[in-house]
C-alpha cells in the first residue's frame, strides 16, 4: 500500500479521502490556494503545499503546480476527487509519465468516456442501449434543429466534456435552439476548456438511476448496486438514494450487468458510476460512466457498509479486488442531501460569505461530511457545497424521517442554505410515494417560496438574544482584531 | 420594553417584560407568551414558550439578526435601526441596475453603447463560483455606457451598463 | 404507537431515546433537576418538567416526582433509560398501577432478575448454567470465607440489587474478607438502597460476553448477536465490541440459545441482556440478566443495523416482533468506548466541571452519542459519562484504527478523560491480538501513566496561544458577566 | 521574546521570534522549528511545524493552560507567574492532608479523637459521582481532632481529620 499520496482537490471531498488514508495510516498532502490556507483540508492533512492564487487555473486546475507539489512530498499517488482534474485525461497522463500511481482509471478510458461521443460509440459496440440522438459533435445549430426533428422534442444540447450538470440546455421547440447552443458551448468552454456540443432526446417522465463499479486491474469488475438520483435542480443532483423504489430484483440485475458491461467495454479500471435514464416504461438508456469518485458515493456505502475510497486506493495499489458480486447485499435504505451555499428563494443562487455558526446533526445512522467550520469563509471561486448530509434506516420511510429530523437540526448561519427547501421536497407527498423523475423540482416547487411560520418566536428570540449577548457582542468586536496577532506586539516581554 | 421589528418587510411591534431572572412575558398584537430562556452559546438560545421546547440560532449581520428555528431562517431587521436611505435590497420588480449579486466574473457582453433595450434582455453574462447568470435591462431603453469587458472582475453595486429608461411613448415615437 | 413519552433519565441516553423518538414522529417529555437545566435532554425534548433538586434522591430516583409529570403531560408510556430507576421493579410497578406504559420488561421480571440470588435459582430450573457460589445470601463474613474454601478463591463479593459494577469486591484470601463485605454492602446500600450481599466464584481468565434480547408480549423472543466486554476497570466496562473474536459459530448459536432460554425462564419482555462468562476453555456460566437498555448497545446496532430503541417502543406498544432470528445477521465488526470525566492517571478519578471546548470525532463510520457540549457543567452529582464513541468498519481491525483515529480527533478541554490511556490500551498489542480478559487492564495497564511525548510543540502552541489569544481572551471575560443579562438592563429603552 | 514553562515539573525556557506575519521560529534548548500558525478559533490552533500540520487545542485555567495535540493532555504553567506559595498539588508521596479531591459527601470515619493512625491508613470514605474512595493518613500520628461526621457534605482543601505526626522514634517509644 502506498506511504504517502497527494489529493488534488479541496474541501469536504478531500477530506473524505483523508479519512480513510488516517484509517489505513497512509500519508496526506494537500494542495491549497489563497482562498483555502484555513480550510479544512488543509487542517486536516499531514502535509499541506500552497499552489497558487484562488483562481482555479492558478492552483487546482493547474496541472504543472500539483505534480510539483506531489514531486517536492514524495507522494506516491494522487487521489483527484471529484470536479477539478478528476476527469482530465492530460492530468491522469501526466501521472503516468511521472511515475505517480493516478487513483481513478487509466488516461485513456478518461478520454474515450470523457468524450460522450466516443463513450457513445463504444457502448453501442458494447451491446449497451444508449439515448437517441447524434454520435457526433456539431457546430451548426441548424443541424442541430434538424436532428431535434428526428428524435422529437424536447431534446438536450450537451458538452461533449465534463458532467456535473455544466454545458447542458433543454431545447423544447426550434426558435430556443440557437441561443441555447451558444450558451451550453461556452459555459462547457469555460468550465472544461471545452466547447463542442452535441445533441440527445430528453425525456420527460425519466429517472436518472446509476450503478456503482468497481474494477481491478486483473479484469474483475463488479456493480455495487444503484442510485436514484432522479432529484436535479438546473441538472445538479441534489437529493439522492438507494435503493431505488422502482427496481425489481430483475430489472436491478439486468442494469447492473449492463454496467459491468459497460466498465468492461471501455476497459475501466477503479471505481466508477455508470448512469442510465430509466423512461416510463422501465426502458434503460446508457447516459455516461463518470470516471471518478461520485459525490453521492456515501449512500452506497452506507447499505453496502464497503468503504469505496479504501477500494479506490487497494484498487490503485495493484491489489485485487477483494469483493466478489455476490458480497454485494444492500441493507437499509440510505438518502443523501446536498448542502449547498445557495438560495433557494433565489433560483438556489449562490451565497458564499462567512459561515457565522455550524451545528452539524448528529445521532444514529446520520452522516455529515462536511467541508466548513464555523468561522470558515466560504470561496466564491469554488463550487459552494457545505456538506453532504446522509442519513441510513431500516426502510425508506424511515430514511425520510431521518432525514427530516437532520434537517431541521441543521444549522447554519452566514450563508443561505437550502434546508427549508428540501425539508418541503422530503415532506412532499410525490416524495413519499417515491414519484421521483428529472423534472420533479420544475413540476412540483418550481414556485417554491420560503414560508417561515414561527415569526412571534423569532421576533422573541430577536429580542431575547439583545437581552443577552450584547455585552458578549462587544466583547466579541474585540477579537475581530485578533485575526493578525500584531496588535497585541505591545504586551510582549521581550 | 418594545421593539419594533421587521421580517420580509412586515414590522410588527414587540411588548417584552422581564418578569424574572431569565423568564419574561412577551406581547405581539394580542398574543401573548410566557417565556423561560437560557443562553447556550453566543449563537444559541433555549426558550421554554408555554411549557414547550425551542431551540433558536442567532448571528448578527449588517441588516439585523438571522434567526434559524426548525429549519427555518428569518432575517429581522430592528425597524428603528432601519436607515431611511434606499435599500439595496431587490425588489419585487428586480433589480433597477445592472449590477451582479455577488463578486463574479465577466463571460459576456451583449450590448454596445447606443444599443437600443428591452426591459428584461440579457445584456451581460457573469459567471460566480462556476455558475453563469444573465443580468437583465431593468427598463427599456438605450445603453449610454458599457463599464466592463470580458473576464473582468466585477463586485456588487458597481454598475457594469448604463441604461437610459426610455418612457413608453418615447417608444413609439423611437418607432415610428 | 405512543402519542408522548416521557424520558425518566438525563445526559446521553435520554438524548439517545430522544432521537429515536423525533425519527417515529413521538413527542418527548424531559425530566430535569437543578444541575440540568441547560444539560442536553432538556434542549433536544418537546417539552421538559423540573423535579427538583441535583440530589438523586430529589428528582431522578423520585418515583413520585415523577409519576406526576408523566401524568401532568398526559406521557402514554416511560423510558428509563439506564440507572437510576431503571431496574427499579417499584418504579415499574408503580407505572402498572398509574396505568402508564414502562419501557421495559414486567415488574416481576425486573425483581426477580434484580435479585441475583433469585435469577440463579431461575437459572437453575431453566437449565442455563450458572458460576459456582451461594445460591443464598449471607450477612456473615465468616460464613462466605467457609463458601470461599469451597468453591475456591478469588471469589468476588456481589451486592443482589443493583449492577454497574457496584457493590462488587474481589477476594483474594480469607484475610480480605470481612472488609470487602463490609465495603461491597455499604456501597450497594448506598447506591442500590439495599445492602445484601452474596459470594461467588471468581474466574481470573475469563472473558465477559453478553447477549442482545428481544422479546415481545407475544412470547417471541430472539437474540441479537453478542457483545464482547471485557475490557473493565474497578468492574466497569470502558471498551465493548462485537462480534467476539474468540465465538465459533457454533459456540454463537449455543450461547444465543441459552440467552433465549434465560429470557423464556424469566418471563421477559422487551430489550435485555443475558452476562455470561466464558472461561479460557470456552465453558459459560450465566451472569445476570440486564433488565435494561445496555451502554453499549450502539455495537449491536452497528453491525446489525437495528434501532433497538425502536423495537423497545414497539414491544411497549404491544406489536408483535418484526424481525425473526434468521433476520438477524451481523456485518463488520464495531467497538465502543466510553468516554467519562475522570483522570486515567489518577486511577480514574472523577474529574468533573466545565466544558470548555468540545470537538467530536466525525467521518464515515464513526458514531459518537454525545451528552454534553461546549460550555456544558458536568454535574458532581451523577456519574460522569461524556460520550459513547462507537466506530464501525469492515473488520476488527479497520475498526481498532478507525477508533484510534477517531480518539485522537476527539478534543475535551475543561475536564480530564481517558482519551489518552484508551489509545494506549486499543493500540497495545494483546488488544489488538484479542486476548482481551476481565482482568485485561490489572494485567496489562495497572501501572498505565501519563506519557506526554509532544513537549515542545506544546510550549511553543503555549506561547502562539499567548500570542493570538490575548485580546480575545480579554473579550472572553466580558462574556462572564452575562451569565444574567440584568446587567445589560440600562441599556434597555424602556 | 522567551517564555519559562513548566510541564509536569519540568521547566524549559521557550525563544520565540516572530519572522513574518503569522510565522516565528522557535528554539528550546538545542532544538529549533520554523512555524507558521493560523488561528481557527478562540480554543483551536494550526500550526505547520517544518511542513507538517499540527492542530492544538488551549483552554485556559487557573494554574495555566491545559493543551490537547494528538491525543494527549499538557498542563503547562507560566513559571514566571507561577505562585512562589506552597503548591496544593497531590506530590509524588501522595496527600498530606485529608481533605477529598472534590466535592463529596462523607460516608463513614473510622477514626475518632486520640486514635493512633499508621501511614496510608484509611481514615475517612467519601463518595462523589457516585463512587467511593478512601482518604488515608498522610503519615503515622495521633488523631487530633475529627471535622466532620457521616453525610456531611465536603470540599477540596477542607481538613476532614486533624492528624498530629509522631516521629518514627517516638513512635518506638509509644511501642514499648
Amino acid at each position: 500500500m502506498f506511504k504517502k499520496i497527494l489529493i488534488a482537490n479541496r474541501g469536504e471531498i478531500a477530506l473524505r479521502v483523508i479519512n480513510t488514508c488516517k484509517d489505513m495510516g497512509i500519508g496526506t498532502v494537500s494542495v491549497y490556494s489563497d482562498a483555502d490556507e484555513k480550510a479544512i483540508h488543509v487542517l486536516s492533512s499531514d502535509e499541506a503545499v500552497y499552489i497558487g492564487s484562488s483562481e482555479p487555473s492558478e492552483s487546482y486546475l493547474n496541472i504543472d503546480k500539483i505534480i510539483k507539489a506531489a514531486n517536492d512530498t514524495n507522494s506516491e499517488a494522487i487521489h483527484p476527487g471529484y470536479g477539478f482534474l478528476a476527469e482530465n485525461y492530460d492530468f491522469a497522463q501526466r501521472c503516468e509519465k511521472e511515475g505517480i500511481v493516478f487513483i481513478g482509471p487509466g488516461s485513456k478510458a478518461i478520454k474515450d468516456l470523457g468524450d460522450k461521443i466516443t463513450s457513445r460509440k463504444i457502448m453501442v459496440e458494447g451491446g449497451v442501449p444508449v439515448t437517441p440522438g447524434l454520435t457526433s459533435t456539431e457546430a451548426d445549430a441548424g443541424v442541430m434543429a434538424q436532428e431535434a426533428q428526428k428524435v422529437g422534442y424536447p431534446v438536450l444540447i450537451k458538452a461533449t466534456a465534463g458532467g456535473g450538470g455544466k454545458g447542458i440546455r433543454i431545447v423544447n421547440s426550434p426558435d430556443e435552439m440557437e441561443e441555447a447552443c451558444a450558451s451550453a458551448s461556452r459555459e462547457a468552454l469555460n468550465a472544461f476548456g471545452n466547447g463542442e456540443i452535441y445533441l440527445e432526446k430528453f425525456f420527460i417522465n425519466a429517472r436518472h438511476i446509476e450503478f456503482q463499479i468497481l474494477a481491478d486491474t486483473f479484469g474483475n469488475t463488479i456493480h455495487v448496486l444503484e442510485r436514484e438520483c432522479s432529484i436535479q435542480r438546473r441538472h445538479q443532483k441534489i437529493i439522492e438514494e438507494t435503493p431505488s423504489n422502482v427496481l425489481t430484483p430483475e430489472l436491478r440485475k439486468e442494469m447492473g450487468a449492463a454496467a459491468v458491461a459497460a466498465a468492461k467495454a471501455s476497459g475501466y479500471v477503479n471505481a466508477g458510476t455508470v448512469e442510465f435514464l430509466l423512461d416510463s416504461d422501465n426502458n434503460f438508456y446508457f447516459l455516461e460512466i463518470n470516471t471518478r469518485l461520485q459525490v453521492e458515493h456515501p449512500v452506497t456505502e452506507m447499505i453496502t457498509g464497503i468503504d469505496l475510497v479504501r477500494q479506490q486506493l487497494e484498487i490503485a495499489a495493484g491489489n485485487k479486488l477483494s469483493l466478489k458480486q455476490e458480497d454485494i447485499i444492500g441493507r437499509g435504505h440510505s438518502i443523501e442531501c446536498r448542502i449547498y451555499a445557495e438560495d433557494p428563494a433565489n433560483d438556489f443562487f449562490p451565497s458564499p460569505g462567512k459561515i457565522e455558526f455550524l451545528k452539524e446533526p448528529k445521532g444514529p445512522g446520520i452522516r455529515n461530511d462536511c467541508g466548513v467550520y464555523t468561522g470558515f469563509e466560504v470561496p466564491v471561486d469554488y463550487d459552494p457545497i457545505i456538506s453532504k448530509l446522509v442519513v441510513h434506516a431500516e426502510t425508506r420511510e424511515y430514511a425520510i424521517d431521518k432525514m427530516l429530523k437532520a434537517l431541521k437540526e441543521y444549522i447554519i448561519l452566514g450563508v443561505r442554505s437550502p434546508i427549508d427547501f428540501l425539508i418541503d421536497v422530503l415532506e412532499s407527498e410525490p416524495f413519499s410515494k417515491g414519484d421521483v423523475y428529472t423534472n420533479f423540482i420544475e413540476t412540483h416547487f418550481s414556485d417554491w417560496e420560503e414560508n417561515p411560520d414561527e415569526l412571534d418566536i423569532a421576533r422573541i428570540a430577536y429580542v431575547v438574544d439583545e437581552m443577552c449577548n450584547r455585552n458578549m457582542k462587544t466583547g466579541l468586536s474585540v477579537t475581530q482584531k485578533v485575526q493578525t496577532p500584531f496588535n497585541t506586539l505591545g504586551n510582549w516581554r521581550l | 420594553m418594545e421593539y419594533k421589528l421587521t421580517i420580509q418587510e412586515n414590522t410588527l411591534p414587540v411588548e417584552i417584560d422581564s418578569t424574572d431572572e431569565n423568564k419574561v412575558t412577551a406581547k405581539i398584537e394580542d398574543r401573548e407568551y410566557d417565556l423561560k430562556y437560557s443562553l447556550i452559546s453566543e449563537n444559541e438560545l433555549h426558550l421554554m414558550v408555554n411549557g414547550k421546547s425551542v431551540n433558536v440560532y442567532v448571528s448578527k449581520n449588517s441588516s439585523g439578526k438571522t434567526i434559524m428555528l426548525e429549519g427555518k431562517t428569518y432575517q429581522i431587521e430592528d425597524a428603528d435601526n432601519v436607515s431611511k436611505g434606499p435599500k439595496k435590497r431587490k425588489g419585487v420588480d428586480g433589480p433597477t441596475t445592472v449590477t451582479p449579486h455577488m463578486p463574479a466574473v465577466v463571460i459576456a457582453v451583449s450590448v454596445k453603447e447606443g444599443d437600443r433595450v428591452e426591459k428584461g434582455q440579457g445584456v451581460v453574462v457573469v459567471s460566480a463560483m462556476k455558475m453563469e447568470t444573465t443580468l437583465t435591462a431593468p427598463y427599456t431603453g438605450v445603453v449610454t455606457g458599457v463599464n466592463v469587458a470580458e473576464n473582468d472582475k466585477v463586485m456588487p453595486g458597481e454598475i457594469l451598463v448604463d441604461i437610459e429608461e426610455v418612457k413608453a411613448e418615447e417608444v413609439s415615437e423611437l418607432e415610428n
